[in-house]
């Protein structure tokens, strides 16, 4: 149980910090000084003090949501390794359920969402709906490729075993893997090209807009709970890259400072690109998945 | 004994037709019937008659006896049906009476014959005889169908009648056509001769039987007449040529020909049973309908004959199970079209709301007609499908399940619609009700038909496997 | 042994006292309900014993078929199937007679519930027979009851002509299973299932025996493109019936398949892949089709196809282990589809049975017409809302559990087996998450539209939630969908032995404690998810305690003027992925655009088309018919020509055969 | 070497069939063929005239010179106008199809071997024939009558190939046989007198409602 506690405190405690280095990094490419890196604390942190309103159309869905948020997060943590410190869960097939885990956080976003009766709120979920269905096909496509390299259905054991014999034999398809993962989750986690989190024009929205009636408490959850999502997923995205046996301080040193470039790059990226049309969305995530599918054809044709 | 068989109904007929009153006629007519089905279910219960081996025009072997019972059995349910029908009927039935009995007893000479001349003289009167039967009704449809029904069998049992002939010339050096005498010295039959009077033969009593394209005159001669009559005519009177028939596959087995008449068989099986998958996809009338289907049934008898020995039994387990269908079915549409003033089974409708017990009787009809478990037909016919198979006749297979199956559909087209509630129900009213007399045979033969299903008796299964022996010859 | 044929003379009785019992329907639902209890409660207990005791029997029944015997044996995978169909027969049974009463037709009642339990009857021995002729005889007496329990309401048009449609798709497929048996039974020299295992089959005869059965068997279970009748069938029969049709009816397609696998063992390489390819489409077709469905029925209806082709890849994967020697893979792929029978059971039951309580109250079935239900029928949709859970393979629910197995098979596939194979499995990978993606769009906007947010008709205010021996056996269906979710132990236990048995050759009990092992710490993966969850409802009910909570209109972006008529419809929610694959699923469009200055009237209509059955069956059948009307001029009524015929024919046969 | 004649006879009386229009001259020139028909087992019987022989005979004479003749004419009393029996083809066209027939049963005749010898090389043929005629009759016209006489030219045409078995075949079975085609003659001819009731015309093209 005591691996299993530490493992969710750390990452309540550091997951709002890859946004503030976001936020650092997009002040940075602005010109500007920038809001302080533990600002995201302090949103969350206010939100929990604030009251809440609730629509007179909403039924226990809608307040079901933000609970199922947090918990699907956090509970999708524990399957992550941190460097070389395995998690404290893990079993043959634990990928599947860190995935579903996902699926379930979505299925209660969504029907919150619809809960409301608001048109916004139903489009910004129908969008969400649908290109997750395709986030989705390149997140298994990726883990396909991962399957292959390890021949193993751990997730631990398929992002660092074996670390520099994969990525000798199998450095190309291992890129082609990081950056499909890396556009979804993109995706996933509403970031540009495919969404813009401070706009504020809901008819373009698709996450925002889809928690546009929680306040208060509630938002604080659901907040936190994309700040986790986001955190676990670019830690996949990062283990990856982390080598396996190294001592355990090495690795969560070399893990930290994986996060970090993840932030600042995605920091970059939201600065440079701009958000991409509706209706571009697929076409980024079938170029994902084709990247995926090249990888796929790699490891075929050199008979792992 | 034999000699009773024939004499009593013929007695009958001709007494029919002096008497004066139409009751009295009724009366006579069931008279009649239950005393044969009663002398004819007592030859199952005594010793074999044993015919001989020499040269005999009345005899009774198992093939014989089994029609025999068939035809008796069906003559009977009708003759209790017409009970309540002929009350309906202002005209006189004399005519109707006499041809009657006088069909029921050439269609006993026809399966005690044991010359295959007196068969055809026997089945030419059969034809001769049931067709006062289809025009009873004296519309000019009627006369139109009784006409061709007339014209066509007697023009195609005449070339029977010239393969017969042919038959006998091949008979070299004894040159008779009795039954034993073909039998026991088949091998010297001139097989030239014997195969030209072979082929003459099935498209003479193929024309009788109805197979295709000899079978034309079918759903005119079932649908114009009355519904009973239909019955009897496509359950009864079709066992009568089919028995000619085996008799020629019996002397073909006997003389080493079977690899010469099987692929005629079932050619003529399996055009058959197309011809009846295109009358029956877009049929309207309930009468042409069954009589497409007896089309049908008569293909897969035939090919089961072609098919060779594995399929002998089902083909006659077959026979048993189309000839009380084709009874319960056409009796049961004699009952609906008394109800609805209409053969088009569109106007039919809502059976099961007017009478529920009519309605699981259609669904029962249905079931056999489409060999649906449990009915013996399903047994019947997924058995011949086997022989086609284990005798590795694919193509054969593919065709009947294809045929099949545009049957299955356009019957349950028809028949499953007038079961359910429709517009054209709501409007009726009077209830539907049947007298005792309408309703009882057709109970009985349901009865039957589902028994058979279900299971056969130890003593049918043993009959049919010893017609198996009787025909396989050698 | 004994029990079951005890519940079976227990039907047998049923059937007998309904039959006379037409006139008096209070008294019809009372020997139902006995007689539906007593039956199925034996053969669920018979059933249940098997699976405990690990023991299976074939015992013959004294009686004689004109064909066969009568024989009927229990084994492991008789017992899964078993389990499913009396659990979920006797649930809906029980619901029936709520739906059932005071509705139209009542004097029909009688009648229908004794077809139930023909129906039922005849599913139980499907799955006992043990001789291919008692298997078709019960399998046709599904078919043909279960046509008569569909067109229930037959005023209806359409019903009838859903009724006719699946009758003849089942005998359709049933002539096809004909061949496949008698082909069986002529190599093993019987109709009996033990000397047809017994037996060797020729590959080549294999091949073709498989070919027949997954065209037999699966017009049954709704392989696209043989599902046809299905769409049709489910939305028009009660909702009950629908119930068991979609829940157990169509699965006796997938357990003649694993039969047929049982007993014929070696296949040609290419049969796995056949069935592969047919998940892969079935699963992706079935869910894209609902996705455009606006009735709800219909929508469920596809979902079975979609479930169906989840089955079918993991008896892919299975069979493809198998014929490889992966006996691991074997197991698992096929306890995932065994399991997933189970669950899809259980929660298309739930569905159905809640879809009919929503229909039953508010006269209709079309999603956008509906809204806001839950605050009207608050178990029906909380209920409704375990069912999507379930189905769309959400981790707590049963649909999980087996979706898991399956994938996890199919990866062990990915690395084990040689290429070709490895593109098919990676496809049917893809396929599963994108058919779990798209069930949960579908879902969510099935259970979002017609529960949540405001209704959309004004009779909403009136709707009363149904009575509780309604509500009871969709609460018993929701608890079933959990528990496996939670402690999915013992059913995946009694699913991996099936699957064994299901292997001809015998596994050892190690591997299977090893596939088992990570079930257990996926149960305390769960748990930790539970524990989350209960703790922060618990943290909020109390930091809740002191803060304000207030109440207010829906957000409307700064417009005053919403209109319950202005939420996101579900058409309008699915349409960027029926948009995206507007080619596959034959979107039509009908717009009437506005006209003129102060247009009155605008109209967008949207509908998908059954590819298949728009473009392949009725084509064919209408040929069929144009063929048809051709040729009927043979019969042209000149009695000179039919008697040319006549020797036209002889002629024919003299050229043919004595020249 | 009367035999012969007589054969030939019949043949070319069929032939006349095929060409004559009226239905009375008809019905005289198959009661004609039938007189011939019926002299032939007096010529080929070689046992010498026993009563076998002689009844049958004397029975064809009978049936089929007298008492059907009279049947057709009885059935088509009703008829006063439209006495002559057209045909599809046209009457030219028939005999010359006809001939060609007569021709093929030449043909195929030749190419049969009978087990035993038999009385004239003319035998076979001229039965075929006969019986090829008749089908033609049959076929090729419109009217009712004029297809009761093509049956009975086919069944002339049996009757004649029946006489190479005169001496085998049982009496009983040779009367069951003409009885049936009497009886076949009187329910035709009863059909046909509700047919010209019902149309006042035996014309076929009229029997066409029944169909699919």
């Amino acid at each position: 149980m005591l691996p299993i506690f530490s493992h969710i405190l750390f990452v309540l405690a550091l997951s709002p910090l890859l946004l503030g280095v976001i936020g650092k990094t997009k002040a940075f490419f602005a010109g500007r000084w920038g809001p302080p890196l533990l600002q995201p604390w302090y949103d969350i942190a206010k939100l929990f003090r604030k009251g809440v309103v609730y629509s007179t159309t909403t039924s226990w869905v809608f307040k079901l949501t933000p609970v199922v948020v947090m918990a699907t997060a956090l509970a999708s943590c524990i399957f992550v390794p941190w460097g070389s410190i395995a998690p404290p869960v893990y079993f043959w097939g634990d990928a599947l359920l860190f995935i579903y885990l996902y699926g379930l956080m979505r299925f209660f976003l969504i029907i919150g969402a619809l809960d409301t009766g608001s048109s916004f709120e139903g489009m910004g979920a129908s969008r969400e709906a649908a290109f997750s269905c395709l986030s989705e096909i390149v997140l298994f496509m990726d883990f396909i490729l991962l399957v292959m390299v390890s021949k193993s259905l751990v997730l631990c054991n398929m992002l660092n075993t074996g670390f520099f014999s994969s990525w000798l034999s199998m450095g190309p398809v291992l890129v082609l893997v990081a950056v499909s993962f890396f556009l979804v989750m993109l995706v996933e986690n509403s970031r540009i090209p495919i969404d813009d989190p401070n706009t504020h024009l809901e008819l373009t929205m698709i996450h925002e807009v889809m928690v546009l009636d929680h306040s208060g408490y509630d938002l604080g959850l659901i907040l936190w709970g994309s700040y986790i999502k986001l955190f676990v997923l670019g830690s996949v995205l990062v283990s990856l890259f982390v080598p396996a046996h190294l001592s355990p301080l090495t690795g969560v040193t070399f893990f930290l400072c994986g996060m970090g470039v993840l932030g600042i790059t995605i920091g970059v990226v939201e600065s440079v690109m701009a958000r991409l049309r509706l209706n571009r969305v697929p076409h980024l995530l079938i170029g994902a998945f084709v990247l995926a599918t090249l990888g796929f054809i790699v490891i075929l044709l050199k008979g792992a | 004994m034999l000699l009773f068989l024939i004499l009593l109904p013929f007695s009958g007929g001709l007494l029919a037709f002096v008497l004066p009153k139409n009751s009295l006629r009724k009366i006579l007519l069931i008279g009649v019937a239950s005393i044969h089905l009663a002398a004819v279910l007592g030859l199952w219960s005594g010793g074999m008659p044993d015919n001989g081996s020499g040269p005999v025009f009345l005899g009774l072997d198992v093939l014989g006896k089994l029609i025999l019972t068939v035809i008796s059995i069906l003559f009977a349910a009708v003759s209790v049906y017409l009970w309540g029908y002929l009350k309906n009927e202002r005209a006189c039935n004399r005519i109707f009476t006499g041809c009657l009995l006088l069909l029921l007893s050439s269609m006993t000479l026809v399966s005690v014959s044991a010359h295959m001349g007196l068969l055809w003289v026997a089945l030419e009167a059969t034809t001769l005889m049931s067709a006062p039967l289809i025009s009873f009704e004296r519309s000019p449809q009627n006369t139109e169908a009784a006409w061709k029904y007339v014209l066509i069998c007697s023009v195609g049992i005449a070339l029977a009648l010239l393969g017969t002939i042919m038959l006998a010339i091949s008979s070299g050096n004894f040159k008779t056509v009795f039954l034993n005498d073909l039998l026991n010295h088949a091998s010297v039959l001139t097989p030239s001769w014997l195969k030209l009077s072979v082929i003459f033969l099935l498209v003479g009593y193929g024309t009788k039987m109805g197979l295709a394209p000899m079978h034309t005159w079918k759903p005119d001669a079932y649908a114009q007449s009355p519904a009973p009559i239909g019955g009897l005519l496509s359950g009864a009177l079709t066992a009568c040529p089919i028995l000619a028939i085996l008799r020629v596959v019996q002397i073909c087995n006997r003389a080493d020909l079977s690899s010469f008449i099987e692929p005629i068989l079932m050619v003529m099986g399996v055009l058959s049973l197309g011809v009846a998958a295109v009358f029956i996809l877009r049929q309207k009338d309930f009468s042409r309908m069954l009589a497409y289907s007896s089309v049908e049934n008569m293909g897969i008898i035939a090919l089961g004959l072609g098919l060779g020995q594995a399929a002998y039994w089902p083909s006659m387990f077959h026979l048993i199970n189309n000839a009380l269908t084709k009874g319960f079915m056409f009796m049961l549409a004699g009952n609906l079209y008394q109800h609805y003033r209409s053969r088009d089974m569109g106007q039919i409708q809502g059976v099961y709301a007017q009478n529920a017990l009519m309605g699981v009787l259609l669904v029962l009809g249905f079931m056999s007609l489409t060999a649906i478990p449990p009915s013996g037909t399903f047994f019947s016919e997924i058995m011949i499908l086997s022989a086609a198979v284990q005798s590795k006749h694919y193509l054969i297979a593919a065709m009947f399940i294809v045929f099949l199956s545009v049957i299955f559909i356009g019957m349950a087209k028809g028949a499953l619609q007038m079961f359910h509630h429709g517009p054209a129900s709501k409007q009726e009213s009077s209830p539907m009700v049947h007298p005792v007399s309408s309703m009882a045979p057709i109970l009985v033969l349901g009865a039957i038909i589902l028994a058979l299903g279900l299971h056969v008796p130890v003593f049918l299964e043993n009959v049919l496997r010893s017609t198996q022996t009787s025909l396989g010859g050698r | 042994m004994i029990l079951f044929s005890v519940s079976l003379a227990l039907l047998s009785a049923g059937i007998l006292c309904l039959a006379l019992l037409r006139h008096k329907p209070r008294w019809a639902e009372n020997v139902f309900l006995v007689f539906l209890t007593l039956g199925c409660g034996s053969a669920f207990i018979s059933a249940v014993d098997t699976l405990i005791r690990q023991e299976s029997f074939v015992d013959r029944l004294p009686w004689s078929l004109p064909w066969g015997e009568v024989t009927i044996g229990i084994d492991f995978v008789s017992a899964l199937f078993l389990l499913a169909v009396t659990l979920l027969c006797f649930l809906a049974g029980v619901y029936g007679i709520g739906y059932l009463r005071n509705g139209e037709h009542q004097q029909d009642i009688a009648g229908h519930f004794c077809l139930y339990l023909v129906f039922l009857m005849s599913l139980m021995l499907v799955v006992t027979a043990r001789n291919a002729v008692l298997f078709l005889l019960a399998w046709e007496g599904m078919s043909v009851s279960s046509y008569f329990l569909i067109t229930y309401h037959d005023g209806n048009e359409e019903v009838r002509q859903a009724g006719l449609l699946y009758l003849i798709a089942a005998h359709i497929g049933t002539l096809c299973l004909w061949v496949m048996f008698i082909l069986l039974g002529t190599q093993a020299g019987s109709m009996d299932f033990g000397r047809m295992s017994a037996a060797q089959f020729p590959l080549m005869l294999a091949g073709v025996v498989f070919v027949l059965g997954t065209i037999g068997f699966g017009v049954k279970a709704g392989f696209i493109p043989l599902h046809i009748w299905l769409p049709h069938a489910h939305p028009a029969a009660p909702s009950h019936v629908s119930a068991v049709l979609s829940g157990v009816m169509i699965k006796m397609g997938i357990y003649g398949i694993i039969r047929l696998i049982m007993m014929v063992k070696h296949f040609p390489p290419w049969c796995p892949a056949v069935l592969t390819a047919i998940g892969i489409v079935s699963g992706v077709g079935g869910v894209l089709y609902a996705l455009g469905q606006h009735e709800i029925k219909k929508l469920l209806a596809y979902h079975s196809i979609e479930n169906i082709g989840i089955i079918a890849l993991g008896l892919g994967i299975g069979l493809w282990g198998q014929l490889n020697q992966y006996h691991t893979i074997a197991v698992i792929g096929y306890a995932g589809a065994l399991l997933h029978v189970f669950n899809h059971a259980m929660f298309k039951g739930l569905l159905f049975l809640s879809a009919g309580s929503v229909i039953r109250q508010t006269h209709t079935g079309e999603i956008d017409h509906l809204g806001g239900l839950l605050k009207y029928l608050p178990w029906t949709g909380a209920l409704f809302l375990i069912g999507s859970l379930a189905i769309c393979g959400l981790p707590l629910f049963n649909g999980f559990i087996s979706e898991w197995l399956v994938y996890r098979a199919l990866f062990e596939g990915v690395f084990s087996f040689p290429m070709e194979p490895v593109i098919l499995i990676g496809l049917a990978i893809i396929a599963l998450a994108l058919i779990g993606g798209l069930a949960l769009m579908c879902f969510t906007k099935a259970f979002g539209t017609v529960f949540l947010g405001q209704a959309r008709s004004q009779h909403a205010a009136d709707l009363k939630e149904n009575s509780a021996p309604m509500i009871a056996p969709m609460a018993v269906l929701a608890g079933v969908c959990v528990w496996i979710g939670i402690f999915p132990q013992t059913m995946v236990s009694f699913c991996l032995q099936g699957a064994m048995r299901i292997l001809p050759t015998a596994t050892n009990t190690a591997d299977m404690a090893n596939i088992l092992r990570p079930v257990q710490w996926m149960v305390l993966s769960l748990f930790v998810l539970i524990g989350i969850s209960i703790f922060l409802v618990l943290f909020r009910r109390m930091a809740m305690k002191n803060m304000s909570v207030a109440k207010s209109g829906t957000w409307g972006c700064g417009y005053a003027a919403a209109s319950p008529r202005m939420q996101y419809t579900a058409s309008s929610f699915a349409s960027p992925i029926v948009e995206l694959f507007r080619e596959v699923l034959c979107l039509r469009r009908a717009k009437a655009r506005p006209q003129q200055i102060f247009p009155e009237k605008v109209l967008v209509a949207s509908e998908v088309i059954d590819a298949s059955e728009h473009f392949f069956w009725r084509r064919i059948y209408r040929l069929m018919q144009e063929v048809c009307g051709r040729m009927k001029s043979i019969q042209c009524g000149y009695a000179q020509i039919y008697v040319l015929y006549i020797f036209i024919f002889l002629f024919l046969i003299l050229i043919w055969k004595v020249t | 070497m009367w035999l012969d004649i007589s054969l030939i006879v019949i043949i070319l009386s069929g032939i006349v069939l095929l060409g004559s229009s009226r239905i009375g001259t008809i019905i005289q020139l198959f009661a004609f063929q039938s007189l011939v028909l019926s002299s032939i087992p007096l010529q080929v019987d070689r046992a010498g005239l026993n009563w076998h022989v002689l009844t049958i005979a004397f029975g064809t004479l009978i049936v089929k010179v007298f008492v059907m003749p009279n049947f057709l004419f009885w059935a088509i009393r009703h008829v006063r106008l439209r006495r002559e029996a057209p045909t599809i083809l046209g009457y030219g066209k028939t005999m010359l199809l006809g001939g060609i027939l007569v021709g093929m049963a030449f043909y195929i005749s030749s190419k049969l071997t009978l087990p035993d010898r038999y009385f004239s090389r003319l035998f076979i043929p001229a039965a075929f024939s006969i019986f090829a005629i008749g089908l033609l009759l049959l076929v090729s016209r419109v009217k009712a009558i004029t297809q009761v006489i093509g049956y009975l030219v086919m069944e002339n045409g049996i009757f004649l190939f029946s006489m190479l078995l005169l001496d085998k075949t049982p009496f009983l079975i040779e009367m069951g046989i003409l009885l049936d085609i009497f009886v076949a003659v009187l329910v035709m001819s009863i059909v046909i007198n509700n047919i010209t009731e019902d149309y006042e015309d035996t014309n076929t093209l009229n029997l066409t409602t029944l169909r699919d």
